[in-house]
C-alpha cells in the first residue's frame, strides 16, 4: 500500500581488500548503501562477511580501498569513532556485557549521549541524575519496542540466546544510529524468534528510518527483508543487486544456494 | 456491616447515579488521589481523578467533534489500558454506549458483534486490532471512525477514518475551547435509567447476545457490593481480565468509580505475575483457573526445593489445612495450634502470600464456575480471605456472595444486598435485583424468555438452598435430569466433583432416565503419568496407561470419594456412581467430543460410544470397542481396545431428602 | 619458531642502548668510571646473574604455558625446596640423598596442589587462580619455616666461590656465578629438549594451545598439571640450591620471585626462550644501571629498575618479546 | 523469608534507580549506620576503636579504591601500597609545609595528588592488559616506595625516614591526629569520610562512568565499538582508584598510626588489599567492607586463638603458623565461593526474597 523509495548513497565501499598476514579475507569488494534501505551481505561461512562489517566500522583496517561515509572518505579511524559517526552494530557471537543487567547493557549504548562529568555523577545530583532519568526513559522506549519488559532487570548472562540477541539489538538502537550493522541477527533462532526479529528489523527501518546493513544465512529472510543484496564468496564479490535478480544469478546459485540450504 | 467511608457518594447517591457524575464528583472530592496506574516504560505511571477527568473530557469532546452523539455505540477493543477505560467514560459522558469486545476474538466474531450493535465508532489498542477492523471494514464501511492508542507500525496507514487517540484529544481540547460548558451539560444530561454499557455474552449455543445495562443496574449493584464488603477508596485492584467481561467492568471500572479506589493495569501479558506482586492488590478477583494455575506453579516450584524446606512446607500446609480456615472464620482453635500457625505464618504462609503478591489482600473473589475445594481451601488456609460469588452478566454479577465467616467450598453463599432469589419447581434458580438487565439488544423475544414481567430472571442454573441458607448450584438446568426412581441427576455437578481430582481430566456422567449413574473417565495423562513414573510402572502411551489396573485403583479411590460426598447430599445421595470405566482415548474437540471451549458434548459421546454405555448398564466386566480417530495431520484411523468396567463403592445417605 | 622483525629490531636497539648509555654517562659525568674491560666485566656479571633469574622465570613459564595459571608461588617453592634440602641435610642425610628426598617432596607438593587447589578451581577466572597461588605462597612460606625454622642456614655444595681473572687478567668473574650459570644453562637446555622431543613435553606444549588438543595426545589434564608443577618444583629446587648457596637459605629467597616477574613479562608469559633472553637482558641491564646510572640518582635502584626496564619493553610489545599476539575477534 | 515486598511499586525513575530499592533494606542500612555512628563509639573500648575499627575502615577505603580499578574496570593492579604511600607522604608534606591547612583539605589534596600519580602509572594500561599490566603496576609499587625512602625531602630529612603526623583538628580543638586525639574522634572522623566515599563510589558505579568501566571489563572491544574511549575510561578508573587509596594512605599515616615509614606500604600491603576485594567480592562496594573486616580480624583471631585454648607457642612459630593458616583459608575461601563474601550475601538475600521457593 506504500512505495519504498531509496535515498542517496550514504556509504560507499570502493575496492576494499583486507588480509591477515598471508590470509586474504576480502578481495577488491565494492558496493554502496543508500539512505533508508535494508542492504544484505550474504555468502557461505568464511566468505568474509563479518570482516566486511568490521572494516565498515573501523575494527579492521583494509590494506587497499577506500570507504566513503556521508561524503567523507575516511582515513585510518579509531574503533570508537564509528559510533560517533552514528554507526552501530550487533555481533555474530553475542558481545554483551555479561556482568550487567539488560537495562544497564542498553543504557551503556547511550554513553555518547551523556554529558555530565564524573564529579556530577559521583554526587548523583542535578544534571547527572536528570540525565540518568532522561536516558532511562529513552531506554525504556527501546525495551518497550523490543518487547523485553519481562527481562529488564535480569543479568544478560542468565538470558536465553534469542533474548540476548534482542538485548544486543537494543544496545545498538540505544545509540540512535543512522547506520545499523547487523551480523547474523537471526543465527540459531527458532521460527518465532526469527519472525519477531524480522519484524523488529523492518520496524526499525520503518519507524526510525535507520539504514540497515545485514548479514544473514537464511535466504528466505534475506530475500524478504532486503532492498538489495551483495553476495560474497571467499573474499570475492559474486553479485550485487535486488533480491530476485541475485536469486537468478548463476554464479550465486553455484557458489551459495548450491552449497548450503 | 461497615458503611462505605465515601459518605458523600452514598449520601447523595441519588445525584451521583451515573459515571459522568461520579467522575466529576471524584475530581473535586479527591482530585489529587490516584485513580489509575499503568506499568509503562518500567514504572507505574499514575493518573489522579482530576487528570482522568481532563483526559476523558478531551477525548469526549474529541469524539463529539468527530460526530459521536448520545445513543451512539463505541466499540472498545484491547488489553486493559487506562486509555480504554477512559474511552468508556468518555463515551458515557456523551450519553453514548461503550461496547467492549474480547481483544483476542478473530475478525469474523467481531464482525457479528459490531454489526449487531450498530457500532460506528471504535477505540482500539494497537495495529493488531486496527488490522482486524480494516479487514471487517472493507466491504461494509459501517465503522465511521477508528481511534488507536499505540501508533507503532501504522506510520504508513493513511485512512481518513483512522486517527490516534492523542489526535482526537487535541481536536477535543480545541472543541472544548470553542464550546465551553458543552462537556458538563452533556455529562449532567445523562441519567440513571439511561443505558450505561452493552456487554456481549458468548452463549454456549448460537450467537452472542448483547446485554443492555442501565446506570442504575451497574452503579447500584456496584455500591451494594461495596457496602456489603466494606470496601474503601484505598483499595488497590489489578485490572487484567478481559474488558469485555462483566466481572472486569464491575470490579475494575464501576466499583472503582463508585468507591474511588485505584485500578492498576499490568505492563504486558508476560509480566502479570511480577506486576501482581509489585502492586499487591487489596481487592482481587479471578476465575478458578487462575487460582488453579497459581497453585500448580507453587507446587511445581516447591518440587525443586531442598528436602528440609519441602518437609517444612508440607508440615505447615497440613497444619494450615487443619486450622487455617477456622482461624480465618474466627472459629476457636487451641492455643498451641494458634502458636504453631503463627510460626507457620512467619516461615511459610507470610512469605508465600508475599511472593504470590497476595499479601495485602483483604477480599478476593472467585466465580464463573465451580472451584475445586482443595484449591479454595489452600488459599483460605494461607489466611487469604477468598470467597465464592455467584453471578451473571444479566444481573451485573452479584446474585449470591459468601458472607465473612460462613464460607463453604460447596456453596455460593447468601443473596447479595437487594437481591431476591427463589427456586422454581423444576429446580431452576431465579433472582430479582436492581442489577437485573434492561434487555437483550434487539431481541425482545430472547429477553422475554429470560426475564419475567415482574423482573425475575431465569439463571438457567439448577440449585437449592442448603440447611444453612446458602445457595448451592448444582448444574445447568437444561442438563439436570432424573433417574428412573425420580432422584435428581446432575451430570455436570458429578463431573466437576470428579474433575477436581488432578488425575481426572474429563468425566462424562450418564443417568438421565436410567436406573443409576455411570461414568466415563478420561485420565490426565500428565498427572497420572507422573504418578506412574514415581511408582515406576511403565506404559507405552495413553491407551496403555488408561488400561492399567493400578490406574483403575487410583481412579476408583476418586470415584468412591465422590460417592461418599454425594451420600452427604440430601438431594443427590441416590445418584451415586454405580459403575465406571476409564476411556481408552482422550476426548478431543477435533473428534467433536468436546466443544471448542472444552465442554463435553454428552449426547454425542453417548451415541459415539454406545457399546460402552450399554456395557456400563449391563453387568459385563469388559467391553471391546473400535473408534474412528482424527490424528494431528488430519488423517483418520481406527483405535480398538478392550475397556474394563468397575463397580464403585456405594455409601448410605446420611441426610434425609427434604 | 618464527621471530618477528620487530623483536630483532627491539633487541638490537636494546644492545645498542646498553652500551651507549653507560659510555655517554662515563663521558659526561666525572664521578662515573667507564672503561671497556670494566664494562664487560659488569655486563658479563649481569648476564650470569640473569641466567639465575631465567631459572626462576622458567618455573612460571612452564606452569603458565600448561595451565594458564600465573603461579605466584614459584618464589615460595624456591624457598621451600631450599629449606627442605638444608633441613634434611642437617638431619644427617648425605647431600645427594637429601636432594633426591627433596625432589620427592616437591613431587608430592605438586600432587597435593593439583588435588587440593587446581582441581577444585578448574576453569575459574585467571585472577582467582592467581589469588589461589598467593594463598599457596603464604602457606608454603609459613609451612617451610614452621618445619625448618626461620634462621639463616648455610648451604655449601663445595662449588668454588672465589673471583677468577679472565681474558689475561682484564676481567674479573666470580667462579660461582660461572658454575651456577653453567648448571642453569644445562637445565634450560634439558628442559628445551624435554619439551621438543618427549611425548609428555609435546603434550605440555599442546595444552598451552588448547586443552582438547592435550587430551587428544592421550594424557589426562590432571596428570599434565601434576607434571608441570613437579617440573616447576624441580626448577625451583635448582634455583633454590643456586641462590641458597649464594645468599644462604633464608626467607628472602622467596622474594626472588619478584625478581623473576619482570623477566617474565619482558620475555612473555608463554615463551621458554623468552624467559632466557628476558633474564639475560634484565640481568645485564640491571647490573649496568646499578654501576653506571644508580650513583647519579642515589643508588639502590635494583628494587624497581628491572620493572621499569620491562615496562619500557611492554610499551612496544604489550605481550612481551616472545608472547603470542592477541588478535581482537568480533 | 523476612522480606515483604508485595505492594512496593515504583512510580518514578528516581525511586526505581535508588541505591536500595527494597524498603526493608533501607531500614537495615539506617540501622547499620546508627550502630556505626552511635552504638559502637558508646560501647566499644579504646582498643577496639583504635586497633580494629580504624584499620578496618581505612583498609576498607583502600579496598574500595582497588575494587573500582580491578573489580569494576577490570584492571588488575598490585600497586595499591605505593599509592597509599603517596597519599601518606603527600599529606605529610602538605601538613608540614602549610600548617594552617585544615586536615580535611590536606587529606583531600593528598588524595588528588595520588590521583595524579595514579593517572601517570595508568598510562601503560592502554596497551598492556591482564597479568602483564599487573606486573607492570608492581613497577609503580617498588619505584614509589624506593623514592620515598631515597629522597630525604619527602620525610623532611628525618634520619629514620619515619614521618609523624602533627596534631590537627577538624574544627576548634577536635583533634583527630596527634596525642590529644581521642579514639572516638579518630573513629568518627574516619567513619564519616569512609561512608561518604563509599556513597560516592556507589553513585559512580551506578552512573554512566560505572557502566563504561564495567563494559571495558566485560568486553573491551565491544565497549569501544559502541563509542567508549579506552584511555580516558581506564585513566578515570586509575585516577579515582588512586584517589581513594591516597586518602586511605593519608588516614593510615595520620589518623591510625600517627607515624609511619614507607615500609608500611610495601608490596605485602598491596596483596593484603587485593585479598580483601577477592575475598570480599570483586565489583561490589559491600565486598570491600566484608573483605576488609575478614582480613583485619583473621590475624587477630589467629594470633589470639592459641591463648584461648591455653597453648603457649613461641611467637615466631605462631607467626609462621599464622601464615600457613592464612594461606590455607584464602584457598579454602576461593574454593567455596570464588566470587567472594558479597556474592554469598547476595545469594542469601535472594533466597530470603524468594522463600519458600528455591528460585
Amino acid at each position: 500500500m506504500y512505495e519504498r523509495k531509496l535515498g542517496d548513497v550514504v556509504l560507499q565501499v570502493d575496492g576494499i581488500s583486507l588480509s591477515f598476514g598471508a590470509m586474504r579475507v576480502l578481495n577488491n569488494i565494492s558496493f554502496n548503501v543508500r539512505q533508508g534501505e535494508i542492504r544484505s551481505i550474504i555468502g557461505p561461512n568464511g566468505a568474509g562477511k563479518s570482516s566486511m562489517l568490521n572494516v565498515i566500522n573501523g575494527v579492521y583496517h583494509p590494506q587497499q580501498g577506500a570507504i566513503t561515509y556521508r561524503g567523507k572518505t575516511r582515513d585510518l579511524m579509531k574503533v570508537h569513532e564509528a559510533a560517533q559517526q552514528g554507526i552501530a552494530r550487533t555481533f555474530q557471537n553475542i558481545a554483551l556485557f555479561k556482568g550487567m543487567s539488560t537495562l544497564d547493557n542498553i543504557m551503556t549504548g547511550r554513553n555518547l549521549k551523556i554529558k555530565s562529568n564524573m564529579l556530577q555523577q559521583a554526587i548523583y545530583w542535578g544534571k547527572a541524575q536528570r540525565e540518568e532519568i532522561e536516558h532511562r526513559r529513552k531506554v525504556e522506549e527501546i525495551i518497550d519496542f523490543l518487547e523485553i519488559q519481562a527481562i529488564r532487570k535480569i543479568p544478560v548472562g542468565k538470558l536465553p540466546y534469542g533474548m540476548q540477541k534482542r538485548v544486543e539489538l537494543g544496545r545498538a538502537l540505544a545509540a540512535e544510529p543512522d547506520l545499523l550493522l547487523l551480523d547474523e541477527p537471526m543465527a540459531g533462532m527458532n521460527v518465532e524468534e526469527k519472525e519477531d526479529m524480522c519484524r523488529f528489523v523492518l520496524d526499525i527501518n520503518d519507524e526510525f528510518g535507520t539504514t540497515i546493513v545485514l548479514i544473514e544465512h537464511d535466504m528466505g529472510v534475506v530475500m524478504d527483508l532486503s532492498d538489495r543484496v551483495v553476495v560474497l564468496d571467499y573474499g570475492l564479490q559474486l553479485a550485487d543487486g535486488p533480491p530476485d535478480e541475485v536469486r537468478r544469478n548463476q554464479a550465486v546459485i553455484d557458489a551459495y544456494l548450491g552449497v548450503s540450504n | 456491616m461497615s458503611l462505605s467511608p465515601d459518605r458523600k457518594a452514598t449520601v447523595n447517591a441519588e445525584q451521583l447515579n451515573t459515571f459522568p457524575k461520579l467522575l466529576l464528583n471524584h475530581a473535586n472530592v479527591r482530585g489529587r488521589k490516584i485513580a489509575m496506574r499503568e506499568k509503562d516504560l518500567g514504572i507505574w505511571q499514575a493518573w489522579t481523578w482530576q487528570q482522568i477527568l481532563d483526559e476523558v473530557r478531551a477525548l469526549a469532546c474529541g469524539l463529539a467533534a468527530l460526530g459521536f452523539k448520545a445513543g451512539d455505540k463505541l466499540a472498545i477493543i484491547g488489553d486493559n489500558r487506562p486509555c480504554l477505560y477512559m474511552s468508556m467514560a468518555a463515551a458515557q459522558c456523551l450519553g453514548g454506549v461503550p461496547v467492549p469486545l474480547y481483544q483476542d476474538s478473530v475478525a469474523k466474531e467481531m464482525a457479528f458483534v459490531l454489526d449487531n450493535a450498530d457500532v460506528h465508532f471504535a477505540i482500539v489498542e494497537d495495529q493488531e486490532q486496527v488490522d482486524k477492523l480494516l479487514e471487517i471494514r472493507d466491504g461494509n464501511d459501517a465503522i465511521g471512525h477508528i481511534l488507536y492508542d499505540d501508533p507503532r507500525g501504522m506510520r504508513h496507514y493513511d485512512f481518513p477514518f483512522l486517527d490516534s487517540i492523542e489526535q482526537a484529544q487535541k481536536l477535543g481540547r480545541e472543541f472544548d475551547q470553542a464550546n465551553p460548558g458543552f462537556f458538563e451539560q452533556q455529562a449532567k444530561a445523562v441519567d440513571g435509567d439511561d443505558i450505561a454499557i452493552m456487554l456481549y455474552t458468548s452463549g454456549t449455543t448460537g450467537n452472542p447476545k448483547g446485554v443492555v445495562l442501565t446506570y442504575d443496574n451497574v452503579i447500584i449493584t456496584a455500591r451494594n457490593g461495596i457496602v456489603r464488603e466494606g470496601l474503601t477508596e484505598n483499595e488497590e485492584v489489578l485490572a487484567y481480565l478481559p474488558m469485555a467481561w462483566v466481572g472486569d467492568n464491575l470490579f475494575s471500572y464501576a466499583q472503582s468509580f463508585v468507591a474511588g479506589f485505584t485500578v492498576n493495569c499490568p505492563e504486558s501479558g508476560a509480566t502479570i505475575l511480577t506486576d501482581l506482586r509489585e502492586i499487591g492488590p487489596t481487592y482481587y478477583f479471578a476465575p478458578p483457573r487462575v487460582y488453579e494455575n497459581m497453585l500448580t506453579q507453587v507446587m511445581i516450584r516447591m518440587e525443586d526445593a531442598s528436602r528440609i524446606k519441602q518437609r517444612m512446607f508440607h508440615y505447615f500446609m497440613a497444619l494450615a489445612k487443619r486450622v487455617g480456615t477456622r482461624i480465618l472464620d474466627g472459629k476457636a482453635v487451641t492455643f498451641a495450634e494458634k502458636l504453631l500457625y503463627k510460626l507457620g505464618n512467619f516461615l511459610v504462609y507470610g512469605p508465600l502470600r508475599d511472593v504470590l503478591g497476595l499479601n495485602r489482600i483483604r477480599l478476593a473473589y472467585t466465580a464463573g464456575e465451580a472451584i475445586g475445594p482443595e484449591i479454595f481451601d489452600f488459599y483460605r488456609s494461607l489466611g487469604i480471605n477468598i470467597k465464592q460469588l455467584y453471578g451473571q452478566t444479566e444481573g451485573m454479577v452479584f446474585i449470591c456472595v459468601q458472607p465473612d465467616g460462613e464460607v463453604y467450598a460447596d456453596t455460593v453463599g447468601t443473596p447479595a444486598i437487594d437481591v431476591e432469589v427463589k427456586i422454581d419447581d423444576n429446580g431452576e434458580v431465579l433472582y430479582r435485583s436492581p442489577g437485573v438487565f434492561h434487555s437483550y439488544y434487539k431481541s425482545p423475544e430472547a429477553t422475554a424468555k429470560t426475564k419475567t414481567e415482574d423482573g425475575w430472571v431465569y439463571t438457567g442454573d439448577a440449585g437449592y438452598f442448603a440447611e444453612n441458607g446458602h445457595l448451592k448450584i448444582i448444574d445447568r438446568a437444561k442438563d439436570v435430569g432424573k433417574l428412573l426412581d425420580g432422584t435428581m441427576f446432575a451430570p455436570k455437578y458429578i463431573e466437576n466433583k470428579l474433575k477436581f481430582f488432578s488425575f481426572i481430566k474429563e468425566a462424562v456422567a450418564f443417568g438421565d432416565r436410567r436406573e443409576n449413574t455411570c461414568i466415563f473417565v478420561n485420565i490426565d495423562l500428565e498427572a497420572v503419568g507422573n504418578w506412574a513414573e514415581r511408582r515406576n510402572l511403565g506404559y507405552s502411551g495413553y491407551v496403555d496407561l488408561a488400561a492399567q489396573p493400578e490406574v483403575y485403583d487410583l481412579i476408583q479411590e476418586c470415584v468412591d470419594k465422590v460417592n461418599e460426598d454425594l451420600s452427604r447430599d440430601p438431594l443427590l445421595a441416590k445418584s451415586q456412581i454405580k459403575r465406571f470405566l476409564v476411556l481408552h482415548k482422550e476426548l478431543d474437540a477435533d473428534d467433536g467430543e468436546l466443544t471448542r471451549t472444552r465442554k463435553v458434548r454428552r449426547s454425542f459421546i453417548e451415541e459415539r460410544y454406545a457399546p460402552l454405555v450399554e456395557a456400563l448398564y449391563s453387568d459385563v466386566a469388559e467391553c471391546h470397542i473400535e473408534t474412528e480417530v482424527k490424528f494431528e495431520d488430519g488423517r483418520t484411523g481406527k483405535l480398538a481396545a478392550d475397556v474394563k468396567i468397575r463397580e464403585a463403592r456405594q455409601f448410605t445417605p446420611v441426610a434425609k431428602a427434604s | 619458531m618464527r621471530i618477528e622483525k620487530s623483536v630483532i629490531f627491539i633487541f638490537i636497539w636494546t644492545l645498542l642502548l646498553m652500551v651507549a648509555i653507560p659510555w655517554t654517562i662515563g663521558k659526561v659525568s666525572s664521578n662515573i668510571f667507564f672503561e671497556w674491560p670494566f664494562f664487560f666485566e659488569v655486563a658479563i656479571g649481569g648476564l650470569l646473574a640473569g641466567v639465575m633469574y631465567s631459572l626462576v622465570a622458567l618455573g612460571f613459564v612452564l606452569i603458565f604455558k600448561a595451565s594458564g595459571v600465573f603461579n605466584f608461588a614459584q618464589g615460595a617453592m624456591v624457598l621451600f625446596s631450599a629449606l627442605t634440602l638444608v633441613g634434611l641435610n642437617e638431619l644427617g642425610l648425605p647431600m645427594w640423598l637429601a636432594i633426591i628426598a627433596t625432589l620427592a617432596v616437591m613431587l608430592l607438593l605438586a600432587v597435593a596442589i593439583e588435588r587440593v587447589v587446581l582441581r577444585s578451581l578448574v576453569n575459574q577466572e585467571h585472577i582467582i587462580l592467581f589469588m589461589a597461588t598467593i594463598g599457596i605462597t603464604y602457606f608454603l612460606d609459613g609451612f617451610g619455616q614452621t618445619l625448618w625454622g626461620s634462621e639463616v642456614k648455610i648451604l655449601d655444595l663445595g662449588i668454588p666461590n672465589n673471583p677468577g681473572l679472565y681474558f689475561d687478567g682484564k676481567i674479573l668473574i666470580n667462579d660461582f656465578d660461572l658454575v651456577a650459570a653453567l648448571i642453569a644453562g644445562l637445565l634450560v637446555i634439558g628442559l628445551a629438549l624435554f619439551f621438543q622431543y618427549t611425548r609428555i613435553g609435546r603434550a605440555l606444549r599442546a595444552v598451552a594451545d588448547d586443552h582438547q588438543a592435550a587430551l587428544s595426545v592421550g594424557i589426562p589434564l590432571k596428570h599434565i598439571w601434576v607434571i608441570v608443577w613437579a617440573v616447576a618444583g624441580i626448577v625451583a629446587l635448582v634455583a633454590g640450591i643456586m641462590w641458597g648457596s649464594k645468599l644462604g637459605v633464608q626467607f628472602s629467597l622467596a622474594l626472588i620471585a619478584l625478581k623473576a616477574l619482570p623477566v617474565l613479562i619482558l620475555g612473555g608469559f608463554t615463551s621458554v626462550p623468552g624467559a632466557i633472553i628476558g633474564g639475560l637482558i634484565i640481568g645485564a641491564g640491571e647490573k649496568l644501571a646499578e654501576v653506571f646510572v644508580a650513583p647519579l640518582i642515589g643508588g639502590g635502584i635494583e628494587d624497581w629498575f628491572a620493572y621499569m626496564l620491562a615496562l619500557a619493553f611492554l610499551v612496544f610489545r604489550p605481550q612481551g618479546l616472545f608472547g603470542e599476539k592477541i588478535i581482537e575477534r568480533v | 523469608m523476612l522480606y515483604r515486598e508485595a505492594g512496593e511499586f515504583k512510580s518514578t525513575y528516581q525511586a526505581d534507580q535508588a541505591i536500595l530499592t527494597i524498603r526493608q533494606d533501607r531500614w537495615f542500612m539506617w540501622a547499620l549506620l546508627a550502630v556505626a555512628f552511635v552504638l559502637i563509639p558508646l560501647v566499644s573500648s579504646e582498643y577496639w576503636l583504635g586497633t580494629i575499627m580504624l584499620p578496618f575502615l581505612i583498609l576498607a577505603l583502600a579496598a574500595l579504591g582497588l575494587n573500582v580499578l580491578t573489580g569494576y574496570a577490570g584492571q588488575l593492579s598490585l600497586g595499591t601500597g605505593g599509592f597509599m604511600a603517596t597519599g601518606a607522604f603527600a599529606a605529610y608534606k602538605l601538613a608540614t609545609a602549610f600548617p594552617e591547612l585544615n586536615i580535611l583539605i590536606v587529606i583531600l589534596m593528598s588524595g588528588a595528588i595520588t590521583a595524579g600519580v595514579g593517572l601517570l602509572f595508568g598510562l601503560p594500561s592502554l596497551r598492556i592488559k591482564g597479568f602483564y599490566l599487573a606486573v607492570a603496576t608492581l613497577a609503580s609499587q617498588f619505584f614509589l616506595i624506593w623514592m620515598f625512602n631515597k629522597f630525604g625531602w619527602f620525610t623532611n630529612y628525618s634520619a629514620s625516614g619515619v614521618i609523624s603526623a602533627p596534631p590537627m583538628a577538624v574544627f576548634g580543638d577536635n583533634f583527630v591526629t596527634g596525642p590529644y586525639a581521642t579514639a572516638e574522634a579518630k573513629y568518627l572522623f574516619t567513619l564519616t569520610l569512609v561512608v561518604l566515599f563509599a556513597l560516592m563510589t556507589k553513585n559512580l558505579v551506578r552512573s554512566n562512568i560505572g557502566r563504561e568501566w564495567m563494559a571495558v571489563r566485560d568486553m573491551d572491544i565491544a565497549a569501544e565499538i559502541i563509542g567508549i574511549k579506552m584511555l580516558p575510561t581506564k585513566l578515570k578508573a586509575f585516577a579515582y582508584s588512586s584517589f581513594l587509596c591516597g586518602i586511605a594512605g593519608a588516614l593510615w599515616a595520620f589518623v591510625y598510626t600517627g607515624s609511619v615509614e614507607p615500609l608500611a606500604f610495601d608490596v605485602n600491603r598491596s596483596f593484603q588489599i587485593l585479598f580483601m576485594i577477592i575475598i570480599g567480592g570483586l565489583g561490589s562496594i559491600m565486598g570491600a567492607f566484608l573483605g576488609s573486616a575478614f582480613i583485619v580480624l583473621l590475624p587477630i583471631f589467629l594470633s589470639n586463638a592459641p591463648h584461648w585454648v591455653g597453648l603457649n607457642i613461641p611467637v615466631d612459630l605462631i607467626s609462621h603458623i599464622e601464615f600457613m593458616v592464612f594461606g590455607a583459608l584464602i584457598i579454602f575461601f576461593l574454593i567455596v565461593e570464588p566470587h567472594g563474601l558479597a556474592r554469598l550475601w547476595q545469594l542469601l538475600k535472594e533466597k530470603l526474597r524468594l522463600w519458600p521457593f528455591p528460585y
